[in-house]
């Protein structure tokens, strides 16, 4: 089965072309949406890219979230439907309360793109395509991608294991050193309780091409694909 | 605005004009121009917008080839890439707004240049900072160099255009006056492009994008007609913000238009806003406009004609953005403007866009020169440990990697980058396709010192063999010529040599020119910037599967150099960081050699031969494979060979150009070998990659970490935050 | 009537504000070794047109809160431009 | 005795703020159509530790001037934090 995944375009998206051009690649139908559009044109699972909606002005996502698109995703999240957002998309996750917590300025104030590691976390056991364990090779480019949340937010999510990526070093320890933006507890992805939303800073759309470096985001749209009941070909 | 008049200082020459020019613009109109005339000819009679100065050295710069669809004269230039698709390129300076405030001197200098490509009908595709600033030690410099690249930084990440390469210098003579120079190069199909002239009287102009609003008037006559000091605070109001979303929006809204093919033409607002798209578009087209200053979106109430028609605020329907048509191409090549029922100017179009004054301004060589020049560092002797002296080297922040910078950009963006910035040239794929171009902007201030015709030779030859070595064959350039002030003919003389010296090697290299920038009045106190062109040479890489990386892939291979070494220290970075001078004559060129060396790249790049190859170019040999070996991660033990007979220090740090290293894929060092004989470039064993050292036999050994401390950790120990200021 | 105000936010504390931190770290060198705590924050100004002055300030705080602040890490103060309240 | 101070910093009249533009331009669709004129800035809360409040204050400005604000688009205010004054 050929996942149809929608992608949604804000003002000032500018990783859709390249969301949509990775779940082509991996075998998926990609459905482009526009941020006014008040349906997701019956995607079997959707994509917020990544980018500068509105320019990120005022806050990261804080005009985005209110979009008619997101008001679509909301419900589909409700109906228990898969959604991923990329950098801008999980910083509109949490604005539009999807998902737990903010994302702040990078603790070293720069915006900063680079090849980092990122462990897939063993506690969201049982998740569907999701392989624990491992240390992909994904790139960040952010400037606002250092996690917080309150003292309650920061043990729930570690509780109820919503930590679905932390940076790590190459062989996938834990250590400061290796987070780009001073993250809590070096969260790079998190997801909500019940499963179906997983938001992360790192690019997997531009992991997934051997000709232009490693491929480790093609393990986060495995995860999107198999949530639609499908695989990735890669 | 501008400063004001008084009644020792006629408006004309408050607006940056000539007694003489006045007699121009007045010989022209037959009478007197009203003070809108005034300024729209002061704006467009700039030096910015006229190159008066440089126009007669300019013209004689080779601009013609097959390869070349657009040169000079249009917004962009325009190369064939085959199979139908174009790549359009330039290159621009925003020097003078980045001193006075780095982060918006340096995003609104991105804006700029991307749309220069958009006007085109091309998709802005990358974007390359060639940067100088004054030495890391002054706090200013810090703030300046941190400023600009969380500028560049902050508007090119926002617009989605990747930052793919681009250079950072540092001298002495940048503090105060920084370069800040932005390379974009975009794609089109070749029924895509925009270029031609089409669409004559009757057309209507729609202006998209912002309100005009009063920041920037003026920007032109005041802000890159006259030297910074003590005036940058009268500049100061002509800062602009730069509004990258808006920015992003007018890229894809063009887009849109363009593809739906309703636009004869797409002008950018530069220099001179209003006035100068309006009365360009119009003359290219050979006829008049009339121009309704009324049906122009203002920012704010009761701006004068003259601000209308000089603010160059940042340009911006599905998209959110505001389209008013405000003027309608007429016969008779008279440019009207109107405000309210009054007719407020009355000129011809081809006046302001054409007929602007041309200087053949007097030359002469400084003196200083050639005492310069006798200090040779050849006849100093190494005053340190060679194993020192060659982490000197690295660590200088002239040869250090620029990782802390350009980890600020997104480099990534658009999904094309097959190799961004850490690399000799940059490679950016075309979608769908395996074919990419290459592209690398260079120039050395310190050759462009001690010579300036070399300079302008060495800048040609190191931007196209970057491209070459990465298996691209070079098709064109674009320039940016920074100087100090034309009025001194000391300058006059260093700008001549340069684009004499930037010609002939174009000629040789069969690179012609497509266009470029100059930047006049570099220069505060006494102290003028280096003659620096900065070039930016665009390359085509057939099939980028074929792409030679830098780096050491793997142990165990063999390492040759490419070309001649010469006792050649005159202006090296060993000079500059060892002995703290910069003297002596840079190395020479051979034209021919240059060439030869650049096809032998491009002839083993596409028979796949090589594992890695890396230009020599600041540091020379030393240097090019510390690099190679960083990049890789793998090092390297190679001997100077016994013939050179050079003292060790000179072997591993002459600039000699032309000449590369290269590491052939396992079993292939024969046939490199061979390929290099046929093309007639010298070839010379040199070692083996592998181990986790940088060894010298004989000379000495250094464990790869302490070289990657070095090269990786200078420039952020620099800048450590408790460092920097405004 | 038109109302004018200021909207004045800033990071919850016991949340490490980097951009302060930066700055604080900077001041010593800068010859200010004397100041501490810094925070960083927003400001937004913004004119109201209403009623009266409850109204307004009734809307400009549902959009602080709503909008111009996210309330999981930031808080916020309202203050009214002086020489406003008037037409 | 330590101040507490608010540092204030806005763009100048005249330029663009298109911070202010884009908020102002989405406020109409969030329900907010009455609201005008957005300026967006940065506000800086910082203590110093000073003999009196003349010196504190006089400190403030200088730091505001050369460092805190770039005069070239910017202009600030300066507020003191109610509250202070005792160590
Ligand atoms: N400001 C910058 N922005 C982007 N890339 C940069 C910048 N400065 C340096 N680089 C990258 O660092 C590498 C080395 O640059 P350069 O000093 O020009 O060396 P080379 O001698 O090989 O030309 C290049 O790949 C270049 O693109
Ligand atoms: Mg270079």
């Amino acid at each position: 089965m050929k996942p149809r995944i929608a992608v949604i375009t804000f003002p000032g998206s500018n990783d859709d072309r390249d969301a949509l051009r990775a779940v082509r690649l991996l075998g998926g139908e990609p459905v482009p949406v526009w941020h006014a559009d008040r349906d997701l044109h019956g995607a079997d699972g959707v994509i917020l890219p990544g980018g500068f909606s509105y320019g990120d002005y005022l806050r990261t996502g804080a005009i985005a979230r209110f979009a008619p698109a997101v008001k679509a995703v909301t419900r589909y999240v409700e109906a228990g439907r898969p959604v991923l957002g990329v950098c801008n998309g999980f910083q509109i996750l949490c604005e539009a309360g999807l998902l737990p917590g903010a994302l702040i300025r990078n603790a070293g104030l720069s915006f900063v793109c680079r090849w980092v590691n990122v462990r897939t976390e063993a506690r969201p056991e049982g998740w569907p395509g999701w392989e624990a364990g491992r240390v992909l090779q994904i790139p960040v480019k952010h400037g606002e991608g250092q996690w917080v949340g309150s003292p309650e937010d920061v043990a729930r999510v570690e509780e109820r294991g919503q930590v679905a990526l932390r940076y790590c070093s190459p062989d996938g320890l834990e250590d400061e050193a290796f987070t780009p933006n001073g993250s809590t507890h070096n969260i790079a992805g998190l997801r909500n309780e019940r499963g179906n939303v997983l938001g992360l800073m790192p690019h997997p759309e531009h992991a997934v091409d051997p000709d232009l470096g490693p491929t480790g985001g093609i393990a986060v749209f495995a995860w999107l694909f198999a949530m639609c009941g499908a695989e990735v070909s890669a | 605005m501008t400063k004001a008049a008084t009644a020792e200082e006629p408006l004309h020459r408050a607006l940056g004009l000539t007694d003489d020019e006045l007699a121009a613009i007045e010989a022209r109109l037959g009478r007197a121009p009203n003070r809108t005339e005034l300024a729209m000819f002061a704006a467009m009679w700039s030096e910015h917008c006229s190159y008066k100065s440089s126009k007669v050295h300019l013209r004689t710069l080779p601009t013609q080839g097959p390869q070349i669809l657009v040169g000079p004269g249009l917004d962009a230039g325009v190369v064939d890439l085959g199979e139908g698709m174009a790549c359009v390129f330039k290159i621009e300076s925003h020097s003078h707004p980045s001193a006075i405030e780095p982060f918006q001197g340096a995003a609104t200098g991105v804006g700029g240049i991307v749309r220069d490509i958009l006007s085109m009908g091309a998709r802005p595709a990358a974007l390359l900072d060639p940067l100088r600033f004054g030495p890391l030690d002054e706090g200013r410099n810090r703030y300046l160099f941190a400023g600009v690249v969380a500028g560049i930084g902050g508007y090119g990440n926002s617009i989605g255009v990747p930052t793919v390469g681009g250079e950072v210098k540092f001298a002495p003579c940048h503090s105060g006056n920084p370069t800040v120079n932005v390379l974009c190069l975009g794609f089109a199909s070749h029924d895509a492009l925009l270029p031609v002239a089409r669409g004559g009287e009757g057309n209507v102009m729609v202006l998209i994008g912002a309100a005009t609003g009063r920041d920037g008037i003026g920007g032109v006559s005041v802000l890159a007609s006259r030297t910074l000091d003590e005036r940058a605070h009268e500049s100061r109001p002509s800062v602009q913000i730069g509004d990258p979303f808006a920015e992003n929006l007018l890229i894809e809204a063009c887009m849109e238009l363009a593809s739906r093919g309703v636009l004869r033409g797409l002008q950018d607002l530069g220099g001179a806003g209003l006035t100068c798209a309006v009365s360009e578009s119009a003359a290219r087209r050979r006829v008049g406009a009339d121009l309704d200053l009324d049906a122009v979106p203002l920012r704010e109430p009761g701006m004068e004609p003259f601000e209308i028609l000089t603010s160059k605020s940042e340009v911006c329907l599905r998209w959110g953005l505001a389209a008013t048509a405000v003027a309608k191409l007429r016969g008779g090549g008279q440019l009207y403007v109107r405000h309210g029922k009054t007719v407020v100017a009355k000129v011809p179009a081809r006046a302001l866009a054409e007929e602007g004054p041309v200087y053949e301004r007097p030359i002469r060589r400084p003196a200083w020169i050639a005492r310069l020049r006798e200090e040779d560092p050849l006849k100093s002797p190494l005053p340190l440990p060679l194993a020192d002296a060659f982490l000197a080297v690295l660590g200088s922040p002239n040869v250090a990697s620029m990782r802390w910078a350009f980890e600020q950009y997104d480099s990534i963006v658009q999904g094309q980058t097959v190799a961004g910035p850490g690399g000799d040239a940059a490679i950016v794929r075309l979608e769908g396709t395996v074919r990419a171009v290459a592209v690398s902007t260079d120039g050395n201030g310190r050759f462009g010192l001690l010579d300036p015709y070399l300079g302008g030779l060495h800048a040609v030859a190191e931007s196209t063999r970057n491209v070459a070595t990465t298996g691209a064959t070079p098709l064109a350039i674009t320039n940016c010529l920074n100087f100090g002030s034309p009025e001194r003919p000391e300058v006059m003389w260093q700008f001549a040599e340069t684009v004499r010296g930037i010609g002939d090697a174009c000629r040789a290299l069969n690179t012609p020119v497509t266009g470029g920038n100059v930047s006049f009045y570099n220069e505060s106190g006494d102290s003028a910037v280096h003659p620096t062109p900065i070039i930016g040479a665009v390359g085509l890489l057939e099939d980028y599967r074929l792409l030679v990386r830098s780096g050491f892939p793997d142990g165990g291979l063999l390492i040759y150099l490419l070309g001649s070494t010469h006792p050649e220290l005159g202006g090296s970075a060993y000079a500059d960081a060892v002995l703290h001078r910069v003297s002596g004559k840079p190395p020479d060129l051979d034209l021919e050699a240059e060439a030869s060396l650049q096809r032998l790249l491009v002839a083993c790049g596409r028979a796949d031969l090589l594992a890695a190859a890396h230009d020599l170019s600041e540091g020379g040999l030393a240097v090019a494979l510390a690099e190679s070996a960083i990049a890789g991660g793998i090092g390297c033990s190679v001997s100077l060979p016994i013939d050179w007979d050079l003292e060790p220090h000179i072997g591993l740090f002459s600039e000699s150009a032309s000449r590369a290293v290269v590491v052939p894929r396992a079993g292939q060092g024969a046939a490199v070998e061979e390929l290099a004989a046929q093309h007639g470039v010298p070839i010379t064993y040199l070692g083996l990659t592998g181990g986790s050292t940088i060894s010298f036999t004989g000379l000495f050994d250094v464990p790869l970490s302490d070289a990657i401390v070095e090269y990786e950790g200078a420039i952020p120990k620099l800048m450590s935050p408790r460092r920097t200021q405004n | 009537m038109r109302f004018r105000f200021e909207v004045l936010v800033s990071l919850k504390e016991g949340l490490l504000d980097p951009q302060g931190k930066t700055v604080q770290d900077a001041l010593p060198t800068l010859g200010w070794p004397n100041v501490s705590d810094v925070r960083v924050g927003r400001r937004i100004e913004l004119t109201v047109d209403a009623e009266d002055e409850a109204t307004a300030r009734a809307q400009v705080h549902d959009m602080a809160e709503r909008f111009l602040s996210n309330p999981v890490i930031e808080r916020y103060r309202i203050l009214e431009v002086e020489g406003t309240g008037a037409t």
